[in-house]
């Protein structure tokens, strides 16, 4: 942002041409906007499973319930892990912009270590419950559940993927203008996912505990 | 040459994620996740705090998660995704807007019509069944 | 409170409009009304149809008018290229068709409280209960007051306002009798409610309105409207002969070929409707096995 | 369970060999498709198809792609269409008709997936991405290499519910496949196996298209060209892929449900452990009426440039029209409900959704008022893109009317699930729709391959179309006012034969309709020297695809134009008309643009792999059709040079071109060039 523009936010002092006067905006602005709205029909994708989950949560056909099967300190430890994950993939867009390779790689080489923590809690929690008989095909309700919470899985096992790719390219061509943007895209995606868990945690594991229904 | 040294006026619109000037000053930009970190983790142990039972009146606990799991949200929002209500962002909020009012309608009409048709449709025989 | 099935205001237009219908001898149609409830939507559905036409024929006409005397070789026509905005018709533009839109939303907020399908109707008589299942490809009614039951064949007492509680043992199916009016869904699991009555004694088809798969054509079922003493009769028929409507019996029928001729039960167990919703009389084979449970149509 | 590792349930027995029709058919379409690949072959094109188009990136050259796409699907769907009129026609009173029920069923299910997804998806998605850049006067769409993995994965979804024909079979659960029907429990075939993966697929593709167009609209504009001064559609576009990237997530996910319930044995809306039918009902509904409002909102664009363009005349009400469209847009998630009103929720709710749903009428007719008004004091000529809009304000504004009439809850008490809304959806889809997509491609074509349709054969085209259509379908509004259902197999109610061989004949004519087309389209490509525009703007255009040449150079634009008002050639144009000289020679600049790529068909064929193997369980070939399509991308990541440069000079001799063009169209001499 200009000083010029801090002075004077809203340009309301000034004849200049408007951002959308200007002719097509810098490809970075252009990859970013697109990304930006995909995930948000991601968070709409994700609005259908809690759609789901909501309707369908009571249904347990004598089966056990969220009180009985869930673990919020497991849940507590999955969090801090997602947010800490979160706080390093930060560190890794600042050592990006201010060019430092070593730094960039050791930060998203720890963001890959919590999420994969995180993938590891939550697929023990899985096992576990499927292994007491508890599985997906028990009720609707713990449809909804693993439905619900292993799409969420599955964006942070993606995401793993795109983080190592991006990792490797970082390493092998640099800093370059496409791999910039992409990092940047995939900094979204992981802090979006945050904001997915938030959600999740809040209405599956804390309501199902006893809180909400 | 990196594009952000690009036109000036090229710079007065953020991509969304884009933090204000963190080649410029990273100590800034450290410190906004910082204090997104440490406000974050507070709500998520007040969440849990108050799930736990015995601090809220208990049928208020869900309401009060409920803001605050929005209010972490919004942390979430600001400090690791950097969407302002700055100028230069009108177009990434103005996105989001939409994309939470899809959320909205979608959520609230889904969760009203099928509590409406189970309402309707359960019988009480069914109902029976369903007590614990 | 009263339906009125009286069609008010039946705009010319609309019946010059409809009249292919009527003599196209209408005998299962919906402009034929056989009951309070399908008088009272076939009114809403003229009312409703007289209104738009209202606004739909005029600006049908105008834009006829205007492609014809606008066209390039009419000399006579002004051509006027800065006719591009004007306050007054774009208030026009909006108000109009939102004044027929309230209106429109009156009837049918109105309406939908008026004729909700598990509203009572009114009447001096005292109601029955009919239950109604949806099978693979045939229909089970099941008299509860009476104690019997029949397939494919549904009889009321004309006059009479019937309660039907409705349900699936299968996929989704809706019930449907056109002269009678409001069809409702069938679904396994749950119960719905539509109150219908007859008018006067008759015949009338029933059928399915739901899509339910390879046999969904033959889920016909004929309907008698009939005076209330001839129902007895059937009634005492019915109970003097046929099967017992139990576990087993409703488990054989489930699994019966789509196209049967209607017959009867003599008796019917013990709350056979709440258990048939709650999925506990029906034997699990048709629903967990599939296809091959499911019987082709010949 | 039956199945082997290598091939999963594939076997010969998935193969109908006892069945006529499809292996007929199958086989004529085969021997078709094959004596296609091989003339194509041995005439030496397909290196010529591999450059310009199966690996272009170019934006025009996609769009057009769509469209071929568009016109093979609707051939198989309409093939579709005219077996169920025939088997209605036949099947009265104790005949069964030509079609067995089982074959029915695949037969509607397949015309109703394949005409939403394949023809009217495909063919406005098409338009929007031919014609969109170039009224905005930009280069290309945002995201160029995606576009092209956003068409072949539509294409690949298209390719497996082809498959479906002689593979295994269809789903027999009608086009928004309603569990507990489609369940496995009462489906245990591959038929909805089919329908999911297919949509899976090409939803995907979809859903990147919009997030595409929605960015290239907001972010990549020609200089000047506020939200306020683009075409209207553009506006109309912005709107639709608004709602692809809002509706289609919702479907992916409803989807993702019945694929789990299927596969895994969750219980989401099976009939027992507490799974819940109405929910799917309830969810696909949520995405498939904003989907109605995908289809007709581009439409609505299209016909706002035509009637301006023909009329000669500015759009009337051109905010107005803005406000309508965004209130369209957002309206089109209120109003779901409508499709389940006989579900049984309480009038409330019923009451509410009835009255959302009217309103729509509202911006609607707000709309078709200022087309009126457009018209008026117009000075019209009537070639063929003009006759479809005509005889699409006309048929629309009916459809429109019954779709009112369906929002009334009572009335639907008794019209739902009624061929009265057979007819009302083909009322709006066809009289709407298609007609817009008729209009927009005889309008655009010329731009596309720089020379016009025939017109004669395009106006027999369009009367035999419009007649027929009214033959076809109105019978159907009496027919449901009748009590007849829909998806009947066969019926015996004597009064219903005569209106539907009525509505046959109907079906008969719009073939002969088709006919036409097909007809116009290889009488135009035979006189296509006679047919060529050297103007570049054939029907005295307003928006800026007018302004550059036919067909346009790759990029587009030498110079980006500048915009100065809502119609930004004809201000530049009658400018030129008034000072008799073009507008000074810009500063031409070297710019650079996307290569082409092949990672577009690489991907789909892997994902077409994946999701037959998926469809028929091959569980090693779904490991590698994930793999492939991973790698695929990632190799893409990989290259170095993305650009090319293209030359100052080479601008300016394309921009010269364009220029003698413009100046020989406005009868200026060749020195007024300099
Ligand atoms: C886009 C959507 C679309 C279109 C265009 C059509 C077109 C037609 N439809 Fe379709 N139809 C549906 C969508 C559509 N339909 C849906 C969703 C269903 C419900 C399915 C279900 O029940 O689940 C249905 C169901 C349906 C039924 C079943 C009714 C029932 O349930 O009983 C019937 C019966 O005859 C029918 C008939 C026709 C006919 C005769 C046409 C024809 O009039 C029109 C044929 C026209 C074309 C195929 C276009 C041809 C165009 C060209 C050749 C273009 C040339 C182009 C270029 C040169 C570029 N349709
Ligand atoms: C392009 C496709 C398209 C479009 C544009 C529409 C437009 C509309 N549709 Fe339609 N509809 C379908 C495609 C479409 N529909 C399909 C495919 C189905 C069935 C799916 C299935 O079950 O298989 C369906 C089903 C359907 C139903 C469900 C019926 C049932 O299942 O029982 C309803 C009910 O409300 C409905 C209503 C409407 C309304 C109110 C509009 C409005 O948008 C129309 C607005 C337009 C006008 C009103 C005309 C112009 C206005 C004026 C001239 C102004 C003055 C007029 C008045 C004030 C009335 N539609
Ligand atoms: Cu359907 Cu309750
Ligand atoms: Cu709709």
């Amino acid at each position: 942002m200009s000083a010029h523009a801090r002075r004077d936010p809203h340009q309301l002092g000034r004849g200049e041409r408007p951002i959308s006067e200007r002719g097509p905006a810098p490809r970075r602005i252009v990859v970013s906007y697109g990304f930006w709205i995909f995930l948000l029909s991601d968070f709409i994708m994700f609005s259908a499973f809690f759609a789901g989950y909501a309707v369908l949560g009571g249904e347990t056909a004598g089966g056990p319930s969220g009180r009985e099967l869930f673990d919020l300190k497991l849940v507590g430890w999955e969090t801090a892990f997602l947010l800490l994950s979160s706080f390093a993939c930060g560190m890794a867009a600042i050592a990006m912009a201010v060019k430092r390779a070593p730094l960039f790689q050791l930060a998203m080489a720890v963001t890959a270590l919590f999420g994969a923590g995180f993938l590891v809690l939550e697929l023990s929690e899985f096992a576990h419950l499927i292994g007491e008989g508890n599985g997906p095909s028990r009720s609707a309700f713990l449809s909804a559940f693993f439905a619900l919470v292993g799409c969420h899985g599955l964006h942070v096992t993606l995401g793993l993927v795109w983080l190592t790719t991006m990792m490797a390219q970082v390493w092998a061509k640099g800093f370059r203008d496409d791999i910039v943007r992409r990092v940047l895209c995939f900094s979204l995606f992981w802090h979006a996912l945050d904001i997915i868990w938030v959600a999740l945690f809040t209405v599956v594991y804390l309501f199902g505990k006893g809180a909400g229904a | 040459m990196s594009e952000r040294d690009l036109t000036p006026e090229a710079r007065s619109d953020s991509a969304p994620g884009e933090q204000g000037d963190p080649d410029h000053d990273p100590a800034a930009g450290i410190r906004g996740y910082v204090v997104g970190l440490v406000l974050a983790a507070l709500l998520t142990g007040a969440s849990f705090l108050v799930a736990a039972g015995g601090l809220v009146w208990a049928p208020g606990i869900p309401v009060a998660l409920i803001a605050l799991a929005i209010g972490q949200m919004g942390v979430h929002l600001v400090f690791f995704l950097h969407i302002t209500s700055g100028p230069d962002n009108t177009n990434n909020t103005l996105a989001l807007a939409f994309g939470v009012l899809i959320v909205g309608l979608v959520l609230v009409g889904t969760l009203w019509i099928m509590a409406n048709l189970s309402h309707n449709m359960v019988s009480m025989e069914a109902m029976m069944h369903a007590q614990p | 409170m009263t339906r009125s099935s009286q069609p008010i205001g039946r705009k010319p237009l609309a019946s010059l409009l409809l009249l292919p219908l009527a003599l196209g001898g209408c005998e299962p149609g919906l402009l034929n009304p056989a009951g309070p409830v399908a008088a009272g939507e076939r009114t809403i559905l003229i009312n409703s149809l007289a209104i738009m036409l209202a606004i739909v024929v005029p600006t049908i006409l105008a834009t006829i008018a205007f492609a014809w005397w606008f066209r390039a070789g009419n000399t006579r026509a002004r051509y006027r290229p800065d006719f591009t905005y004007s306050g007054q018709l774009e208030l026009l533009v909006w108000s109009v068709p939102l004044l027929v839109v309230i209106f429109l939303a009156g009837i049918a907020w109105i309406g939908s409280h008026d004729l909700d399908p598990p509203r009572p109707l009114a009447s001096k008589i005292k109601g029955m209960e009919v239950d109604v299942v949806s099978l693979d490809w045939k229909w089970l009614f099941v008299y509860p007051g009476q104690g019997v039951a029949s397939v494919n064949r549904l009889v009321i007492p004309a006059g009479t306002p019937v309660t039907f509680r409705v349900t699936s043992g299968t996929v989704m199916n809706s019930f449907f009798i056109p002269r009678l009016g409001s069809q409702i869904y069938a679904m396994a699991g749950m119960e719905t409610k539509v109150n219908l009555m007859a008018d006067r004694p008759g015949r009338f088809r029933g059928l399915s309105a739901h899509y339910s798969g390879e046999g969904f054509a033959n889920m016909g079922f004929a309907v008698f409207a009939v005076p209330p003493a001839q129902f007895a009769g059937w009634v005492a028929r019915a109970k003097a002969a046929g099967p017992v409507l139990d576990g087993a019996a409703y488990g054989k029928l489930s699994n019966a070929d789509g196209n049967i001729a209607p017959f009867t039960y003599r008796a019917v167990g013990p709350r056979f409707f709440e258990a048939a919703v709650a999925r506990s009389v029906a034997p699990p084979k048709t629903v967990v096995d599939g296809r091959e449970q499911r019987k082709d149509v010949r | 369970m039956s199945g082997s590792l290598l091939f999963g349930k594939l076997g010969w027995n998935a193969i109908p060999f006892s069945e006529p029709i499809p292996m007929i058919t199958s086989g004529v379409v085969a021997t078709i498709i094959c004596g296609v690949i091989l003339w194509v072959w041995r005439a030496g094109y397909v290196p010529y198809l591999w450059r310009e188009y199966i690996t272009s990136v170019d934006h025009k050259k996609i769009g057009i792609m769509y469209c071929v796409l568009a016109l093979v699907m609707l051939l198989r769907g309409f093939s579709d269409a005219l077996m169920m009129r025939s088997q209605q026609a036949l099947a009265y009173g104790g005949s069964q008709g030509f079609l067995p029920a089982n074959h029915y069923d695949q037969v509607f299910s397949a015309h109703g997936t394949i005409m939403i997804f394949f023809v009217a998806m495909p063919f406005l998605i098409g338009l929007m991405n031919f014609a969109v850049p170039l009224q905005l006067g930009v280069r290309d769409v945002a995201f160029p290499t995606l576009n092209s993995v956003s068409f072949w994965l539509t294409a690949s979804g298209a390719l497996l519910i082809n498959i479906s024909l002689v593979v295994g079979e269809f789903a027999k659960t009608g086009w928004v496949v309603y569990p507990p029907l489609s369940e496995l429990a009462y489906s245990p075939g591959v038929g909805v196996d089919y329908y999911l993966w297919a949509l899976q697929i090409s939803g995907v593709g979809t859903l990147l298209s919009g997030v595409n167009l929605v960015t290239t609209i907001l972010k990549m504009r020609a200089p000047g060209m506020s939200l306020t001064k683009m075409p209207m559609f553009c506006w109309t576009s912005l709107a639709s892929n608004l709602l692809i990237v809002a509706a289609f997530p919702i479907l992916t996910a409803t989807l993702a449900m019945l694929i789990l319930d299927r596969y895994l044995g969750f219980h989401f809306f099976t009939n027992d452990a507490g799974g819940n039918q109405m929910m799917f009902v309830n969810l696909i509904w949520a995405w498939g009426h904003p989907e109605v409002y995908i289809l007709i909102l581009p439409a609505f664009g299209i016909f706002s440039e035509v009637v301006s363009t023909f009329s000669g005349k500015p759009l009337f009400g051109y905010r107005s029209m803005i406000v309508a469209t965004m209130a369209i847009c957002i309206l089109a998630f209120m109003v779901w409900l409508h499709h389940f009103f006989t579900m049984g929720a309480g009038a409330d709710v019923n009451g509410f959704f009835g009255v959302t749903t009217m309103i729509i009428a509202v911006p609607t007719g707000v709309k078709v008022f200022n087309w009126l008004f457009t018209m008026y004091g117009g000075r019209i000529r009537y070639s063929t893109p003009m006759l479809w809009s005509v005889g699409f304000m006309v048929t629309f504004v009916i459809g429109g009317m019954s779709g009112v009439l369906l929002a009334v809850p009572p009335a639907d008490f008794v019209l739902h699930n009624s061929v009265f809304l057979v007819a009302h959806f083909h009322n709006v889809i066809i009289g709407g729709v298609l007609f817009g997509a008729f209009a927009g491609y005889s309008y655009w074509f010329p731009k596309a391959f720089g020379f016009q349709l025939d017109e004669t054969w395009g106006k027999r085209a369009f009367w035999l179309w419009l007649t027929g259509f009214y033959v076809a379908f109105m019978p159907l509004y009496v027919l449901g006012l009748m009590g007849m259902t829909r998806r009947l197999h066969h019926y015996d109610v004597p009064g219903w034969h005569p209106w539907l061989l009525v509505a046959a004949f109907g079906a008969a004519m719009i073939a002969a309709g088709i006919g036409c087309q097909i007809t116009q389209l290889f009488v135009s490509i035979r006189n296509r020297a006679a047919l060529e525009d050297h103007s570049g703007d054939p029907w005295d255009g307003r928006s800026l695809e007018w302004i550059t040449t036919s067909p346009p150079p790759v990029f587009n634009f030498a110079v980006l134009p500048n915009v100065e008002d809502e119609e930004a050639y004809w201000s530049v144009k009658s400018r030129a008309r008034e000072t008799r000289s073009l507008s000074e020679r810009p500063d031409y600049q070297h710019f650079e643009m996307p290569r082409n790529s092949p990672t577009g068909v690489v991907t789909a064929f892997f994902a077409s792999a994946m999701g037959f193997a998926l469809i028929w369980h091959i569980w090693w070939l779904v490991g590698l059709g994930f793999l492939g399509a991973w790698a695929t991308f990632v190799v893409f990541a990989w290259r170095d040079e993305a650009e090319y440069d293209v030359s100052a000079e080479e601008a300016k001799r394309l921009d010269d071109e364009r220029r003698r063009a413009k100046a020989s169209m406005i009868g200026l001499p060749d020195e007024a060039l300099a």
